[in-house]
């Protein structure tokens, strides 16, 4: 595999995907949301406890390519015992990470900081045919967390 | 050797396309299913069109509008011509094969079905042949069956027949070649099948007139529906080819200007076809391109040589597939038009596609606009190889052997 | 002096067919509201296209599809921007304005108009913006009604607001630009009448946007639709503007791939606008010809300084017509876009158009398919001088100098 | 005007044009038809008396072009007294004229000779586009002779 492609699916990303984590529901959901890409057919059911405010737990099951796996997998690792304020912001972190090619270094290491392993996934910017892939768990997350509930 | 019968090397060089590269490897465009390139011919074409004779069409009394009508009739000529349909008056040009589908279902379909009807489509339809029969049967209150496949992916004819002797069915409507598994369906005989209990059949023919002739007065079936865009020539245009004796009692589907014979605001009498179902300005430079692409297909020496050369390379890419163990080929037609789609065990087909887009390998991913084939394989997207008359064998070397590498990277361990 | 400001002679060297010639004279283009030539730029972009960017939009994950799908989407932007529209998902591509009529009124029409109701259009329609209307009425039961010109050829504004006030009116579908007279009609202040009485308003733009600006915020309308082989963009390419909370509640109108979410036998599910509107593989070389056909209008100075050149156009043709005592001028409205048709005592249209031509002239003759509106004039076919951003104040001294030699020579005595 | 055109506008056509011949309806009219060409509105009214097949008058109304206009009324003139028979070969003769570019030499006199004036339209054939306009009369006579009667 040449640079760009090794930096796309990277050890972590592939591991990720082979053997992602949280795969799964809730025992106690209180919030969930089905995200489908009608393009490829990648489909992530996202479950969540909610709990003051704060996210207990983070399962997911569907099926997709690796990005998508890997993406929310890493997701739901990261989000677990988040505050929804946090959480909002990672999806920020994350959404500019993938979309904002403009971002000052200052801000790109922030977000990168923040965002700790999920970081991995900022490769995906050089292949823009996939940032849905990538981004399909975390639309799910916004609409579960802030849109909607059980 | 093929090679000696069709000059391939030749050939690609009409295609200004097939000397960029990707990524710095040499383009290798395996995804002549969704869209083909093309030919100098054809860019030339519309070229000149825009540069020299661009003017309107059927109007204008100037010498401008008289050429371009004249050559824009002669497009329509050399299209029956090609499908050896009785009379130009029998084509009518659209955008594609989705809006020839469309007219159809909203012309004759409206005109046709009754409450209580039968649709007949088969599991391996394109999305552009379901909905809008889809759409039908909720107007009309008509029911729609679907035609089962065999365990080998190719239309599961008793059934077929069962069906037509147990329902009313009006009109069957049947993909030519599947854009999925490549399966070269028996229209000739399902037309038999179908008059003989009279039903009408639309034959979706997207896939299948870049890949091999086709003739209408040997296929008797009632309509024909083609993309121009998917046989070497350009976007925004295609055509069906109906039946006369339905054409001419058919309502008309879009309605403006050309299409019409006198207008008042009480009432408007319509054109005869082929007019009464083009209105408004059309696709000119579209119709001439297409025109050119036909002329390129047959200066190379027609679509029997085309079919000749693509049957070999199909024969090599797949003996060559078979020898890789976590790949699944889907289906076993009896008969396969120059495509076929696969899975990778282990390893997802958008995945597969980034990777091999990587290396300069266009091929598609996804459901294929097919999803109840998809569902019938219990599949949600595939990995699709679709080849054209420039690909070489030289080309599914390379593909064959990124695939692997895809695997080796990509897979389990 | 307008070739000051507007460096026409500059201009005309970008469209290659103005260097071309009719009978040994050099061509004089006068039919632009049938269709526009086209800029290098135009034809370039084509090229450029097929050359080395062919690929299917919207699907496909290689890098070949994705760049023809940004390339696609800018192009929506960019028409969203030269029409300020508040968002690019408000255009859907059509193949002209024609197909973008019926569409509304397939769609939108099918969906609003019930029995009983009353749907305006105006005596100055071209076919395209009354026929789909009468259609929806027949399948309605509705009732179309005309509304009136004043003897000037403008809209009757006292009358449409006695109908409005009088019927049940659902939608009114209006000429922006009449393409026979010329005719500019006011249209934010019809669609504020309309809204008043809570109709809809259609707005048929395609003469009204070659020859200045238009502003959907500024006119409010509901839908405004255009072809693009009218504004020096190519053929069978052109789009509707909708407003966002009528197009997001409205049903498709083609379907198949492409506009669906999911497919099963049983139930589709439809994309969000414009992908709902868009079914099947568009005319990409089209879409990225227009969006170049725009660039080109923004380049050479924009439709304010086009209009001006026009307007000077059109008043230097007016005037010298107005001294042929057998040639009469259709109507004499308010405002006219540079446009005008005329009969000349004792020669018939078709006579002097085939005459002018002969010398290189293209005018139309014609009922240019707004046989209503030339009833209304107890005329069947009428000469029509259309005017383009590249014509001359030099052509039209000879396009008149021959009208006069016509006359004589054709004429009674 | 140049040669071709003038070739057109001959002072015949021009003048039959202007003064049709025959331009009413027949008093004991036995057959009739409306032509109608829908791209230009030239609308031509045939009404003739047939009697033991034979035209014993032809008359026409309507509006349109020279070419259309002279055509009638030449055809017209030329029918009169003529059998069904003779109206069939010149019919015949006239679409040939106008529409045939591989006529040898000797075809094309015999074709002239019996059109007499009406080879003038000859003219047409350089204008493919006004051809319809020449013929349009021509089929009004062929429907209300041999396909359709009052
Ligand atoms: C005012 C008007 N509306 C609609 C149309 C139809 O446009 P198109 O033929 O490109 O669909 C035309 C052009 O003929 C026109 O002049
Ligand atoms: C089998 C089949 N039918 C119909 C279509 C639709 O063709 P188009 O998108 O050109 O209208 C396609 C192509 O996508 C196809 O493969």
């Amino acid at each position: 595999m040449d640079e760009t492609l090794q930096e796309l699916y990277q050890d972590l990303i592939l591991d990720h995907a082979r053997n992602p984590r949280n795969f799964g529901y809730c025992q106690h959901q209180t919030h969930t949301f089905e995200a489908y890409n009608p393009l490829c057919g990648d489909r992530i059911v996202l479950s969540l406890q909610i709990r003051h405010d704060q996210i207990e737990q983070a399962y997911f099951t569907g099926e997709g390519c690796a990005i998508c796996m890997a993406s929310v997998s890493l997701m739901t690792e990261k989000i677990t015992q988040q505050s929804l304020d946090e959480v909002e912001q990672l999806f920020e972190d994350f959404i500019n990470l993938l979309t904002d090619a403009s971002l000052t270094n200052k801000a790109l290491q922030d977000c990168e900081q923040r965002l700790g392993k999920l970081a991995v996934l900022r490769a995906v910017q050089a292949f823009p045919m996939r940032v849905k892939c990538a981004t399909l768990g975390w639309h799910a997350l916004k609409k579960s967390c802030f849109e909607k509930s059980v | 050797m093929y090679t000696q019968t069709f000059p391939v090397d030749v050939i690609r060089r009409d295609f200004p396309i097939l000397a960029t590269k990707v990524n710095a490897h040499p383009i290798i465009y395996f995804d002549n299913a969704a869209t083909t390139q093309k030919p100098l011919a054809v860019i030339e074409s519309i070229n000149t069109y825009y540069r020299y004779h661009n003017a309107p069409v059927h109007r204008g009394v100037y010498k401008l509008a008289a050429n371009v009508t004249e050559l824009y009739e002669k497009a329509r000529q050399h299209i029956a011509q090609f499908i050896n349909a009785p009379s130009a008056d029998q084509i009518i040009f659209t955008r594609g094969a989705t809006e020839a589908i469309n007219l159809i279902a909203n012309s004759f379909g409206q005109q046709q079905i009754a409450k209580g009807d039968i649709i007949l489509v088969s599991m391996m339809e394109h999305h552009s042949n379901i909905v809008p029969w889809q759409q039908l049967c909720q107007r009309k209150g008509a029911i729609l069956k679907v035609i089962p496949l065999t365990e080998a992916g190719d239309i599961d004819l008793q059934a077929y027949r069962s069906l037509l002797e147990e329902y009313p069915v009006k009109i069957v409507a049947i993909i030519h070649v599947s854009n999925v598994l490549g399966a070269v369906n028996p229209i000739a005989q399902m037309t038999q099948l179908a008059h003989q209990h009279h039903a009408s059949i639309v034959v979706d023919g997207a896939q299948a007139i870049s890949h091999m002739s086709v003739d209408m007065q040997a296929l008797d079936c009632d309509f024909y529906v083609c993309s121009g865009h998917k046989i070497y020539g350009p976007t925004g245009i295609g055509f069906l080819y109906g039946k006369a004796a339905l054409l001419n009692v058919m309502p008309p589907y879009q309605t403006g200007g050309a299409m019409i014979e006198t207008v008042t605001f009480e009432q408007t009498r319509y054109a005869a076809p082929p007019q009464r179902f083009e209105a408004g300005t059309p696709n000119i430079a579209g119709v001439l391109g297409l025109d050119a692409a036909l002329s390129y297909l047959e200066r190379i020496g027609g679509m029997p040589s085309i079919e000749a050369h693509e049957k070999a390379l199909l024969t090599y890419l797949y003996q060559k597939l078979q020898d890789l163990p976590s790949v699944q080929i889907i289906g076993a037609p009896a008969y396969r038009a120059a495509l076929l789609s696969l899975t990778v065990h282990g390893v997802h087909p958008h995945d597969l596609a980034t990777f091999l887009d990587h290396y300069g390998i266009t091929a598609r991913a996804g459901h294929h606009c097919a999803m109840p084939l998809l569902r019938h394989y219990q599949q949600v997207a595939l990995l699709r190889f679709s080849l054209g008359l420039y690909n070489t064998r030289q080309e599914i070397d390379s593909v064959v052997k990124r695939l692997q590498q895809a695997v080796e990277e990509l897979g389990h361990g």
